[in-house]
């Protein structure tokens, strides 16, 4: 391989330079029916899983295929994109922020013949390269992070948690049969890259074991002063030991206090917390963003460790489908996850799902902790 | 074909679930076949590495990546991630593996062309694997190495005219719903809100100067789709002060039955005869409807404007005409204080070109953020040490009861010495004229 | 005057000492029916503003009448009270969690007599001596504390403020015209010695200027480090001044941290607050304790200050009053206050009770605050 | 006659409400008139410097009353609080002005003959006024010098009877709402558990030795009369777990306007008919109510207890027969961490004499606190300040979900080494030989 030169010359980095110009005007990516209904839509409909119909002012019509997509997206994946764009919509498509790709056509025939296409196409494992779906009262696609993937904090993998759980619940994405939409994400850590903490169903990678302290190396690789202040807990201390015969600076973890937030690593890459049995995985619940009838709200933690199973994490998928099932079977039409759950209590979440209670569950951080207790005898047995 | 033996990953290659296992073998097999003959800037393996340290996880139940490293482009502070992984005698494929962030257009509507010129940047410079899109919002070609970086960034200004995105304790790529393009809701132009503030911001985007990182998102309405009361440092979120348009004629074909509630949204299921009583009326969180006489009546002044009417008869019913936004500040993730939402800070606000007293906003929050933000601190953060009484002091907004949920339930208010009679200076002696001791 | 001893031997303080002994059994005191149908009631009625009927599963009735008095209660007016119990209860009688005081009767026709009798007796100054009413949904006697009558760190008055309250309110204690019960209480500083926290409307007391340090005494009089401990906002610090030539360690405050709490003087003498201008009234709203319907719920502060008005406190009054009768007016039956305004929203509380807001009514303590700030775009304009 | 003129007191004697200065001044009166010629043992002035002080201070705006001085009764540690006024050559009579708290007894019934007795007592060795009651539920006798507190708690105890009540760091008296003795809700004595408890911890009541204040308060149900759950440290609050007995005919008849709903709590006003859907099933908070064909269901299971619907229909909606209490902890004023209501934490529990599993969970906790609770720190702050779950363990309870109103929105759990497989012990050295540096 042969350095190309892109016409940079590293000797004099300010010639020629471009900066600061930010991401293209959007306009130049609008396909024409909607730049020329832009700011004039009518109506919408769902014509069915994955297929949506706007219709504007101007009678115009434009049909939408959404489709799933590993957001971890090869290149060679998004050229096939492209010429599906290209062979059905005139060169556009777009991508949704929950990073499902969609097409737009302006007949119904070329719709129907595009979801035609799309669910034909699969990979050669036999899973499906472009499932149509996500639209409705149903389970889209799930944000997610980098896990194993790309970073360096992760206490469990993203993109195998994620596929693991859409497999379990594919039904839902390609049907419109739940009481409400149902956003899942996931995050690979506390620092929750994500939406986390305010979704129906969260996937949260936990550490739970202190960091191990690099003694040897860690006066070297980040300020004591520093990583003493990372941490919320105040766990963290300066302190000198001997370390083959010299005084060295180095910081002390008093454990009891940790509750492995993982900012210290973050602050200092000698502390570092990552286990395979101290790591694994959260599951909240009952958060929302929309501001549709009910507040937006925060996710639960209504499981507080499963261990790592890759590559299915079985037990993981058992309790979300449970979950799901339950909510389903349960909930009022246009109900939230979290709003079944408060209409019903807490307690009988528990029943319903079936989960176990503890008091990991009950919080203990900080004041406001004290406003998720129970300050009322409204209780059912 | 593939170095390494992947039999744990392997298993995610089956079920419905478009399987990143298997896109990502495409990948290795596009790249040892590569019929192009492209003379791969980084290894050709680096897919394959990358599909091996990954089952080493998988294995291992840990990360084999290194805590970041500080590298980027002259001149600007953030926009890539630094990433090398600890096994590079292994996987010399992924022994750098730098992520790099490049702003996505509002409401990530692409052409084919942009997409393929991109596709060709990073085949040539990159591993050829991406995120679309990243949590924040940007594109993410993830693997490269450092020298490549100022080559991808000049490629990326100056053949396709698009710069990075944020890093660090910048201002965060801006992101939006595509509001306006596709969607009868959309309260103001999300996208060109995105885009106009964007520009405008580019040296806090691409210059660290800010205690921690800064999140604008942009919703169209309430319904927030691009999630930004739950993820930006500023929310800006569409809303109306006028009246909810109806239409009656339609409202009675929805109650006859001819049209499907909520667009259809709940098809899937028979949920029995649409009930506008109990489906509409009886779930408007300010109760203020009333149908009666086959007539769908709204008390607009007591309306919260949370648009489940709307969006069950998107037909009947549509947002008022007087539109702007709401700007809610704070929200962020929890580390370290706990997750916060954003709160609401401005209840209305025009939002109309060339927004300049959305801008002045801003620029006063963030004044006032840099000023007593202590570094790494969310200005979410900075909210609850300072009180939100300052945030409108320092930003010229009056009090208001819609910035609480409930006003407070303790007494402790910090009064100023300008608002107590006689000041704050006062005698002992003064005192025990009338008090002995 | 000359000193009459009970018995007891101060050289022997031990000698024949009655102690630990506690309050006699209530059993004592309880009236003949009362003792009788104890634990097997079947069901009340409130027959007429302030006259309960309570009837046993023994088919016995017992009539209570309820009558307000000021808790703070000269011996005099108490053997009026036993002067009445006497003539109508058999010599018993009981006074209520707020303060009032019940008659019980067996027959209606005492209980009407008893009531007319009640009703009839005033003081010269031509106030009601025991008016009959504080049933059902109307307002009750006010819950308050000492004042400037026994207490060192009151604000305010309480006998008066109660006082200038219930005479404005009085037609709600002798009429069961409300939507609900509403209840009133008033605390004359922070320390909030009563429910004042958790009341529909609630009158408190508070300081508006720093402690002024008395610098020659403070060392004295208290130690220096329970003061600074006191202080929860660390606003003050120990120092040493020069004062008469002496160096002297006493400590100093940092005005602009006080949010005037008093704890400070509560620890230390010679810290003291009160001040005629700085001090004055805080009006809260929307508490309850009940756990019917909804849950119990703090009161919160409408009104930061209202200056003091002795001896009838105009301006209190007439905001107290005001509120009671929008509430009035607008409320559903059954709905507390607070219900009312979380119906209506805050913003339309302030709106139709003709209310200023201001920024002092935003909780800025502590990390709890940020719940009571407003996210979502739910509000009304 | 009154030694002072007291204009702006003057003013608070009209109106309709009982005035207490009216009633101090006939005292004042009664006191100079003397018609027993008593002995005063504190100056007969008392309540007429009492008078003349209260008008210094209405006229002054601040109170005249001294930081409280420590004075009591041999071998108790609370039950008086010492006052001393700032003005003693102006108002002799009130130069010193302690307080007595007396025990009250459960549920504030009194013959006549106490009350006499007590008056008695106050006329001889007080300042003849009173409050009755204290806000924390004793009878407080306002006003003496410091050489009658022996005498009047000698001849309390020996010819009355009856103990002080509590200040301080201390078990303060205990108070319950009327429960059992009049009223049909009650669901356990609490009076009598009231009592009991009072006797069996007066030690913990008159010595000091707990980190501060410590209250219990007693419901007879969950409509709190006594406000246990807003004011006591631990609140004891009745309730049940089986089912509310109904009978139809009797709903019926409210239905059909025979009897007035609430028991005529309402009727001030016209509210119109009464409306059962309305006015019960709509309100019930747990939606476990349907009321159909004439017949009034409850899905027992799902209700949360509230009492509305045996509030409106007294006649034909009683409690359960399966009764005992719930307790909460924690309740307290502001000062200084903000208010707190009482947390639940044991749901249900028995409540039967001898009151053994209550007691024991009291000690449990008290053990707790003792060890573990700060100087002038409520049991309610240690709460906060080290978790919930610890008041669990060590009171052997177990979490459930109805510990908490929901599950914490975060995910900082504090797991313990036992808990996570291998435990904490790690070598860097094994870290290394998988991840490089
Ligand atoms: C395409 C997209 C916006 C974009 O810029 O990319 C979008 C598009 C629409 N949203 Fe959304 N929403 C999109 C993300 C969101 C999000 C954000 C998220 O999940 O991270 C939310 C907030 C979720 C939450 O509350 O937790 C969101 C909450 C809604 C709601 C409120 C649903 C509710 O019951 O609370 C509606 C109203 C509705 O469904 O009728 C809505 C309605 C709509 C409508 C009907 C608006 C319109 O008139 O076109 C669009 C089609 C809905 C559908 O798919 O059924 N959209 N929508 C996003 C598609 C994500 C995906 O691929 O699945
Ligand atoms: C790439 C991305 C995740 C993804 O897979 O998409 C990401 C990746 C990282 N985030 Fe993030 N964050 C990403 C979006 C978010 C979001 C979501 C958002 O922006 O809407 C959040 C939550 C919202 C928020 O800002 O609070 C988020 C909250 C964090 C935090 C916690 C910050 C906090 O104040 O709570 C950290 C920790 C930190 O800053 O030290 C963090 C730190 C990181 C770092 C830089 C790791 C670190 O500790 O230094 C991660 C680098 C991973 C890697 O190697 O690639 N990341 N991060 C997202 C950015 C892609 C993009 O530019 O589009
Ligand atoms: C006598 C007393 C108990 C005692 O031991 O002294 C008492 C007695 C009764 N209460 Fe009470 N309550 C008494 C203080 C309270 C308190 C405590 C307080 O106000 O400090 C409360 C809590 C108030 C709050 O929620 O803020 C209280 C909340 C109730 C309620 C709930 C009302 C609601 O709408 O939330 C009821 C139910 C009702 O009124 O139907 C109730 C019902 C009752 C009943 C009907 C119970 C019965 O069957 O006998 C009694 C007569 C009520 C009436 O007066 O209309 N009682 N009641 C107290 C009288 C105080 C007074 O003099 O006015
Ligand atoms: C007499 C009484 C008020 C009244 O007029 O009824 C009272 C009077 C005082 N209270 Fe209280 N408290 C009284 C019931 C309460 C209550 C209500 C209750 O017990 O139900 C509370 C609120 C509930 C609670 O305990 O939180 C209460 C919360 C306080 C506080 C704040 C404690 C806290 O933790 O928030 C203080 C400050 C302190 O302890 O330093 C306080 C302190 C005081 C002191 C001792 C003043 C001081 O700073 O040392 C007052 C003496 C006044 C005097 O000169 O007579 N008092 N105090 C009440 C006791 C009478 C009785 O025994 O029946
Ligand atoms: S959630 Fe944590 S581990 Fe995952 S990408 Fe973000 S910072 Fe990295
Ligand atoms: S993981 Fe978090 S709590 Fe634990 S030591 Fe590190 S910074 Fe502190
Ligand atoms: S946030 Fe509102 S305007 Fe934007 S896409 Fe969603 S529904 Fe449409
Ligand atoms: S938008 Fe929401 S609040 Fe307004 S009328 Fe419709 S349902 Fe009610
Ligand atoms: S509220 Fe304050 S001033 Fe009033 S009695 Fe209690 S401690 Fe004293
Ligand atoms: S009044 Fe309160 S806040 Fe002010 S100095 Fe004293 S203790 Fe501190
Ligand atoms: S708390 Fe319940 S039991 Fe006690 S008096 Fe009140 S209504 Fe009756
Ligand atoms: S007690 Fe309350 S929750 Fe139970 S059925 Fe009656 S109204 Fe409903």
């Amino acid at each position: 391989m042969a350095f190309i030169s892109s016409g940079y010359n590293p000797e004099k980095p300010m010639q020629d330079r471009i900066t600061d110009i930010g991401p293209q005007h959007f306009s130049k990516f609008l396909p024409p029916v909607i730049a020329k209904n832009k700011g004039a839509w009518d109506y919408h409909e769902i014509v069915e899983p994955g297929m949506l119909m706007h219709v504007g002012l101007s009678g115009d019509k434009v049909f939408t295929i959404r489709c799933g997509g590993a957001r971890l997206m090869s290149i060679t994946n998004i050229r096939e994109l492209c010429d599906i764009a290209d062979k059905y919509c005139g060169g556009h498509l777009r991508f949704t922020t929950r990073n499902n790709i969609e097409f737009m056509v302006t007949t119904l025939e070329d719709a129907k013949a595009l979801k035609a296409d799309l669910t034909s196409r699969k990979h050669t494992g036999g899973s499906f390269k472009f499932p149509v779906g996500g639209t409705g009262a149903g389970v889209t696609n799930i944000v997610h992070t980098q896990g194993w993937v790309h970073c360096h904090t992760p206490a469990t993998d993203a993109s195998g948690t994620v596929k693991a759980t859409m497999d379990v619940v594919f039904e839902e994405f390609t049907n419109m049969r739940l009481p409400a939409p149902v956003r899942i994400s996931m995050a690979c850590c506390l620092n929750m890259c994500g939406a986390v903490h305010c979704s129906d169903i969260a996937i949260l990678g936990i550490h739970r074991k202190p960091p191990i302290i690099d003694h040897e190396n860690l006066d070297n690789v980040c300020e004591v002063p520093l990583a003493v202040a990372a941490c919320p807990t105040g766990a963290i201390r300066p302190t000198k030991i001997e370390y083959q015969g010299k005084q060295i600076n180095t910081v002390a973890v008093k454990n009891e206090r940790c509750m492995f937030c993982g900012n210290c690593y973050t602050m200092c890459p000698a502390m570092p917390l990552s286990d395979r049995d101290g790591d694994g995985i959260a599951l909240m619940v009952g958060g929302k963003i929309s501001n549709r009838i009910t507040k937006p709200t925060f996710s639960k933690v209504i499981v507080p460790f499963i261990p790592n199973e890759p590559p299915r994490w079985p037990t993981m998928t058992k309790v979300i489908k449970k979950i799901l099932d339950t909510y389903a079977g349960d909930a009022h039409k246009y109900e939230r996850l979290g709003d079944w759950a408060n209409r019903i209590g807490w307690e009988r979440f528990f029943e319903k799902c079936e989960l176990e209670f503890s008091h990991h569950l009950i919080d203990d951080f900080r004041d406001p902790a004290y406003y998720t207790w129970r300050q009322t005898t409204q209780f059912k047995f | 074909m593939a170095k390494h033996k992947t039999p744990l990953l392997d298993q995610l290659e089956s079920g419905p679930w478009p399987s990143f296992v298997s896109d990502i073998k495409q990948e290795i097999e596009h790249r040892y076949a590569n019929p192009k003959g492209v003379d791969f800037q980084v290894p050709a393996e680096c897919p394959d590495d990358l599909l091996g340290l990954l089952e080493l996880s998988y294995v291992d139940g840990e990360t084999h990546w290194k805590h970041g490293g500080i590298v980027g482009v002259f001149g600007y502070g953030g926009g890539v991630i630094g990433r090398y992984c600890d096994q590079p005698q292994k996987f010399p494929g992924v022994a750098h593996f730098h992520t790099v962030r490049v702003a996505q257009p509002s409401g990530m509507f692409y052409t084919t062309k942009f997409l393929r010129d991109l596709c060709d940047l990073w085949e040539l410079r990159g591993s050829g694997l991406t995120n679309m899109h990243g949590a924040t919002g940007d594109i993410v070609l993830i693997g490269t190495s450092t020298p490549q970086l100022e080559e991808i960034f000049y490629e990326l200004t100056h053949k396709m005219g698009n710069d990075l995105g944020g890093s660090g304790s910048n201002l965060r790529t801006p992101a939006c719903c595509l509001g306006e393009s596709r969607c009868e809701y959309a309260c103001y132009d999300s996208q060109e809100l995105c885009y106009q503030l964007t520009q405008q911001y580019q040296d806090e985007l691409h210059r660290p100067a800010f205690p921690y990182k800064f999140k604008f998102k942009f919703d169209g309405c309430s319904l927030g789709c691009v999630a930004a009361i739950a993820r930006s440092d500023m929310s800006f979120i569409g809303t109306w002060r006028d009246e909810i348009r109806v239409d009656q004629k339609i409202v009675a074909a929805y109650v006859g039955g001819e049209f499907a509630p909520n667009a259809g949204a709940h098809s899937g299921r028979d949920w029995g005869k649409f009930d506008i009583q109990k489906e509409v009326v009886d779930l408007c969180p300010s109760g203020c409807m009333r149908y009666e006489g086959g007539k769908l009546e709204i008390n607009n002044k007591e309306c919260v404007r949370c648009m489940h009417c709307i969006c069950v008869m998107p037909r009947a019913l549509k947002i008022g005409n007087d539109r702007g936004l709401s700007i809610l500040i704070g929200a962020k993730a929890p580390i370290l204080d706990g997750p916060q939402m954003g709160s609401l800070t401005i209840p209305f606000i025009k939002a109309e070109a060339p927004y300049d007293n959305l801008k002045e906003f801003v620029e006063s929050v963030w004044d006032w953020w840099m000023e007593e933000g202590k570094n790494r601190e969310r200005i979410g953060e900075t909210l609850k040490r300072l009180g939100f009484a300052r945030l409108l002091e320092v930003t010229g907004t009056t009090a208001d009861p819609r910035h609480v949920q409930e006003p407070r339930h303790n007494p402790y208010i910090f009064w100023k010495e300008e608002d107590v009679k006689g000041g704050w200076q006062r005698e002992i002696s003064d005192y025990r004229s009338k008090h002995q001791r």
